[in-house]
């Protein structure tokens, strides 16, 4: 049995491994396409063969629900991720986040590396965390923002932009950078990766790997690259 | 290099070439056409057609995949059309087949056209007057002349097709042995924490593949070309 | 039969051309710039004349009444063209078959001949890029004839080829004229190479017909000589061979009495066309004696008409007529008057071998 | 259409148009002389310039983004030599053009090479002989000659240019009024549901935009190419 | 003084030449494919020959031994090409001034002078696309005068022109040849042309040279007649104008006595050379009365040459030498031998305006 899974691209590292081990318990064959979130949900909704869709944010999967494709029972609030304060340089001083903390002195002439404030994810969810913490309209002109949070980091691993916001779980991995502040969690709403059933998906081995995804063992892989893993799905 | 690649990135590898390679040959026949009609003739649409192959230039490329998306994706209206005579592309590598020939058409039917406009159109009269139809004539003399120009159209869209992303990535995701072109299986490493030396390998992959397809065209029209200058 | 009746304007330059031609070769000679090209085009039907009609044997290729235009691929003609116009990516083997693809009838025999005719065996193999312009034109000629066409169109197909190849080609042309009885039309400079191989002389200025009509009249005529070049006015004799005689001489039966040439390799009983220039022909009271000039032909006296650059003179020599161009003082001098009866005095040397052609007039 | 378009939009369109004109122009001599070289000189590093030329093309656009970061950003090696003169490319417009004219450089390249290629060298030879040196016989002859092609580079490359995205976010990020091109706007509302109606309006703009280029360049090339023909 | 001497493989030809130009007008003859256009872009440095060196007035153009090639743009030359090479995207006017751009001396006056004499003042403001096939090579050819040159190249310039435009063309090169002092170098397949112009003349055969020498010795040399075509042998005489008479005659002193011809424009005292053809001249025992030809010189047979195509008889005519074509036969009448005193006879329209130049050798 094949499994079609429609996924967001940030999730590769871990769905790959969880994949690969349920491939290698059941036998059944995982196939993941990992791009983002608003082209899988437009992909879904134009009749794309998946029978999994696990995406970046919650409005994306709405989308997917008003077009009448989820299978209804089958959606969860998959995973969470926390946003945090990077700066280029291994041991970059911390900063401390909150209503007075002086980007714009920080920043020194530098910009602020996010993705794009107003239409992707993580830069959407930097903005309200600076809005809520009054700090946007000082710092708003010295954000560059990139078209997806990869590359912001990418701006602050070469040292191009002094500090950036982005996932806890991207900026992890990178030596070029450390994460200076982490976002107050009520800053900014919470972020969620949904995952859902498809209509088309019919056979035990997609439900299987749907439980599978809120399994033990896919927790793991999950934690280990930084993701929170949140309540279990139904 | 099977050890060096994974077997799903080998298999990106095979896709992208397939492809690409499917995606200039389909559309070559198209581009001569194209690119003769746009040197040779005037005709009321000439302006339209023309500014229609440039689309795909001059459009971001998530635009052009959307809008395949749209019209040749199942619900689209060419596509459920086609479906009834058992062709689909969405989903289907020969869906990036046709997001990469589309992408790459702009750069086929320049290069052509070029070629055609430099043909002496004197040389076609001379055919003419020894008994050769106009179909004759171009198969004989006209394509024969502008060869070095369709190599240079193939190779020039032969490296736009295994570079092509946005459109083919928005036209039929990014489905491993399936949908799955190489330019993809970057993104996908890019997007990840720790993805970098994979997307390098398969970036490096990538140009190999057009390097050699470079020489051989570069190969092919100076054979070509030192034929017609008569040493 | 080619018949031909157009209107044409270029901004600068009008055409207004009408003739018609009959079997044989007709030859359009004209300044440069005249319109000859411009012609020939509008019978292949590379150009659309604003107005009139071109007819060949019946087939009316190009008429604008009716608004029908025969396009060039159907039109069947062989054109040698004034610039070459090669093919530059077959070799010269493949330029020369290249009409044989769509000719009416093939005809495999011919392509060596044609080969050795024009010299060209040895370039087979090559491309016409390094060609020399000679070669190029050689093989532009051999390319028109082998595409076996119902009407051959030559844009000075000559003009580029030494004295030598052209004394090779040339009869060819006329055998073709003579054998196949394909019409020609024929652009050309040269008045000696008109004045052989034309059956109809078609004389262009400034893109209108000056005079049209056969060769020998056109030739011999002291009104149009002046357009041809006073040096190339002359009269045309039809002859037959008599005898090749062992000192190198021929001698041939005319109309105006025996004349003896230096050899022509043709066999006796064949029949040619002399043309014997006007400038070549001496005139003398009494028979002269103790001479080299060996032809001495009684004439009488037709008229005599002056003009720039001396006297034409023409002569009735038997049932044939002699133009004779001599100066003014001489003509005083010797009291030329018509009826009066001298005698023409001719040098075996003086007729060349370009100026005898093969054939009747 | 002020109306039409939100002041930022408006922005975005104004700078599209200078970014990608700046790319062209900026890179049409580099390009007229990489053709030429391409064209008419053998030189050692042929093959390897060939290449390095048509790389753009071949690589997914974040990844040439990602190099030209590498290399042209503020810590980047050239830099970093470049900004001791004050050139700085780094979140600048002036990185836009530098990106979008690196993209765009393949199309602008190979459209000249096929120009220069169909020149008769005996042309050339014969300008020569009437003592024009080489830089006058290109000049005088060779260039006039090639008007047509170099046109038809300069619209592919400004088409390209206004498309482009990829590179140019990658590189120079999306910063409004600075960097922000029509693309990165049309890019930024296909993210959000629903925004497809503002994207199409961008859209919109973008094909205008390109399509006038397009007529402009073909006017031209038809009016260069109506006097050679003589007539 | 052009001084050339070099070696040239292509495939399947091979190029062996070597001769010195003085100044004049140097003639390349020979067949098509012989080498001449080769050895032309050899000296415009369109060519790098394989071996060998080329000298110009003492300026080395090229020399393989010190490996010195010095670029066609420095090299002066203007170039009269075979194929024309107008530039597309020029007017005719931009296209006759190209080369002052880069002349060393400008020479305004000129222009119009030339425009005039190729008669190609309607055509300045057209391209050269649609120009007829004559009109670009007059183009040509003002182009390349125009750039005032050091050497002018010209390979068949007039082969596509018509007699009458020749007859224009041929005295203002001679001017060019006799008051500028301007070495040419001439390709033409025209012997006629050649020997009217050509101060040497050098004959090539298959990359070769088979003879090269002053134009006079060449064109009367019995040996080398058979290369230039028959027709084309003759002698050369200097002649002064010393009277233009009002019948329409010129009379001239030549050290053949004196010698009457149709009208020559050119002013009394003037010094021409005129070519009398071999197969022009008459000869005669006693001096004939009664005949039309006006010229009757009394000559000595210095030697008798029989060779294929008649005879050929050098006379002694005062301390100038004729030549005479005449058949074997009338050899045999006449008993002539070397030593024998006979009557040339030549009549006076026979030397064509293109057989008489101005300037003496
Ligand atoms: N397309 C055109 N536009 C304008 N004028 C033209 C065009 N084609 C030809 N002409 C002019 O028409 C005249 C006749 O041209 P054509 O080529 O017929 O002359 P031709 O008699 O063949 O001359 P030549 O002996 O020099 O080849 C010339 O003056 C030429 O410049
Ligand atoms: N690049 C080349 N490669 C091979 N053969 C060549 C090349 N260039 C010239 N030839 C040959 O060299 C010979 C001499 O050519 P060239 O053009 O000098 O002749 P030409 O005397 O000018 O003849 P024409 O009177 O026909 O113009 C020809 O047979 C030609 O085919
Ligand atoms: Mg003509
Ligand atoms: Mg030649």
């Amino acid at each position: 049995e094949e499994v079609v899974v429609f996924a967001a691209a940030s999730l590769k590292n871990a769905l790959d491994e969880i994949a690969a081990d349920f491939g290698a318990e059941t036998g059944n064959e995982v196939t993941v396409s990992y791009a983002g979130s608003s082209q899988l949900a437009k992909q879904i909704i134009e009749g794309a063969p998946a029978d999994l869709f696990i995406s970046a944010n919650v409005q994306w999967m709405d989308e997917v629900a008003k077009a009448g494709l989820l299978a209804g029972d089958a959606r969860g609030d998959l995973l969470g991720n926390t946003l945090v304060l990077i700066a280029h340089g291994k041991d970059a001083a911390a900063v401390e986040i909150g209503a007075d903390t002086d980007l714009t002195a920080l920043l020194d002439g530098g910009k602020l590396a996010m993705a794009m404030v107003d239409s992707v994810p993580a830069g959407q969810y930097g903005k309200a965390a600076l809005e809520s913490l009054g700090l946007w309209e000082g710092v708003q002109a010295e954000v560059a923002q990139s078209d997806n949070v990869r590359a912001a980091l990418a701006l602050v691993s070469t040292g191009e932009a002094p500090y950036g916001i982005v996932y806890a779980t991207d900026a992890a991995a990178d030596d070029n950078v450390s994460v200076v502040g982490e976002f107050p969690a009520d800053s900014y709403p919470s972020i969620i990766y949904p995952a859902a059933l498809l209509t088309v998906a019919a056979d035990a081995a997609d439900r299987a790997f749907y439980d599978a995804l809120s399994g033990e063992a896919a927790k793991a892989s999950f934690e280990k690259q930084g993701f929170t893993v949140l309540t279990q799905t139904q | 290099m099977t050890d060096w690649l994974t077997p799903e990135e080998w298999q990106a590898v095979v896709l992208s070439l397939r492809v690409s390679s499917v995606a200039v040959l389909a559309s070559l026949p198209f581009g001569v056409l194209v690119a003769y009609a746009l040197a040779r003739w005037r005709f009321p649409g000439h302006g339209l057609l023309n500014g229609l192959v440039h689309l795909p230039l001059v459009l971001p490329p998530v635009v052009t995949g959307y809008l395949l998306l749209l019209s040749f994706g199942r619900r689209g209206t060419i596509g459920a059309f086609l479906d009834q005579f058992g062709i689909v592309f969405a989903f289907r590598w020969t869906g990036a087949a046709l997001a990469c020939g589309i992408m790459a058409f702009p750069l086929l039917v320049r290069a052509i056209r070029l070629s055609i406009e430099a043909v002496d159109p004197k040389l076609e009269q001379a055919a003419a007057t020894l008994g050769a139809s106009r179909l004759w004539v171009f198969a004989t003399v006209t394509l024969p002349l502008i060869l070095p120009g369709i190599f240079a159209g193939m190779v020039l869209a032969f490296a736009k097709a295994m570079g092509e992303f946005g459109a083919t990535i928005t036209f039929v995701s990014n489905i491993p042995g399936q949908t799955q072109t190489l330019p993809s299986a970057i993104y996908a490493f890019l997007q990840v924490p720790g993805g970098e030396s994979s997307a390098a390998r398969l970036v490096l992959v990538a140009v190999a593949v057009a390097m050699a397809a470079l020489f051989l065209s570069e190969w092919l029209a100076r054979s070509v070309a030192r034929r017609i200058s008569g040493a | 039969m080619l018949k031909l009746a157009i209107r044409h304007e270029f901004p600068g330059f009008a055409l207004d051309a009408g003739f018609e031609a009959p079997p044989g070769v007709t030859a359009l000679f004209g300044k440069s710039g005249s319109g000859k090209t411009t012609i020939v085009n509008a019978v292949a039907g590379l150009m659309r004349p604003d107005q009139g009609r071109i007819e060949v044997d019946g087939l009316i290729l190009s008429d604008s009444a009716s608004g029908r235009f025969l396009p060039p691929h159907r039109r069947g003609v062989g054109y040698v063209f004034q610039e070459g116009r090669l093919f530059p990516h077959l070799t010269v083997r493949q330029n020369l078959l290249y009409g044989r693809w769509f000719a009416r009838m093939k005809d495999g025999a011919r392509f060596s001949r044609i080969v050795d005719l024009l010299g060209i065996g040895d370039l087979l193999a090559r491309r016409p890029g390094a060609l020399s312009g000679g070669e190029k034109q050689r093989v532009a000629l051999g390319r028109a004839i082998l595409s076996n066409p119902r009407l051959l169109l030559m844009d000075e197909p000559l003009a580029a080829l030494d004295e030598a190849r052209k004394a090779e080609i040339l009869p060819y042309l006329e055998r073709l004229r003579d054998e196949t009885g394909l019409p020609i039309l024929y652009v050309s400079h040269s008045a000696a190479e008109v004045a052989r191989l034309a059956t109809t002389i078609v004389l262009i200025e400034a893109g209108r017909v000056l005079a049209a009509g056969p060769a020998a009249t056109i030739l011999s005529d002291p009104a149009t000589a002046p357009v041809l070049g006073l040096r190339e006015a002359g009269a045309i004799l039809s002859a037959r061979i008599e005898a090749q005689e062992e000192d190198g001489l021929t001698r041939l039966a005319t109309g105006a009495g025996p004349v003896w040439l230096s050899r022509i390799t043709a066999a006796e009983g064949s029949h040619l066309r002399l043309r014997i220039l006007a400038q070549d022909v001496m005139l003398a009271l009494q028979r002269p004696s103790g001479i080299s000039a060996l032809n001495v032909l009684p004439v009488t006296v037709r008229d005599v008409t002056p003009g720039e650059g001396g006297v034409l003179v023409r002569l009735e020599a038997g049932d044939e007529v002699i133009l004779a161009r001599i100066t003014a003082r001489s003509t005083a001098g010797l009291g030329l008057a018509p009826g009066m009866r001298v005698y023409a005095v001719l040098k075996a040397v003086s007729v060349a071998p370009g100026s005898i052609g093969t054939g009747g007039p």
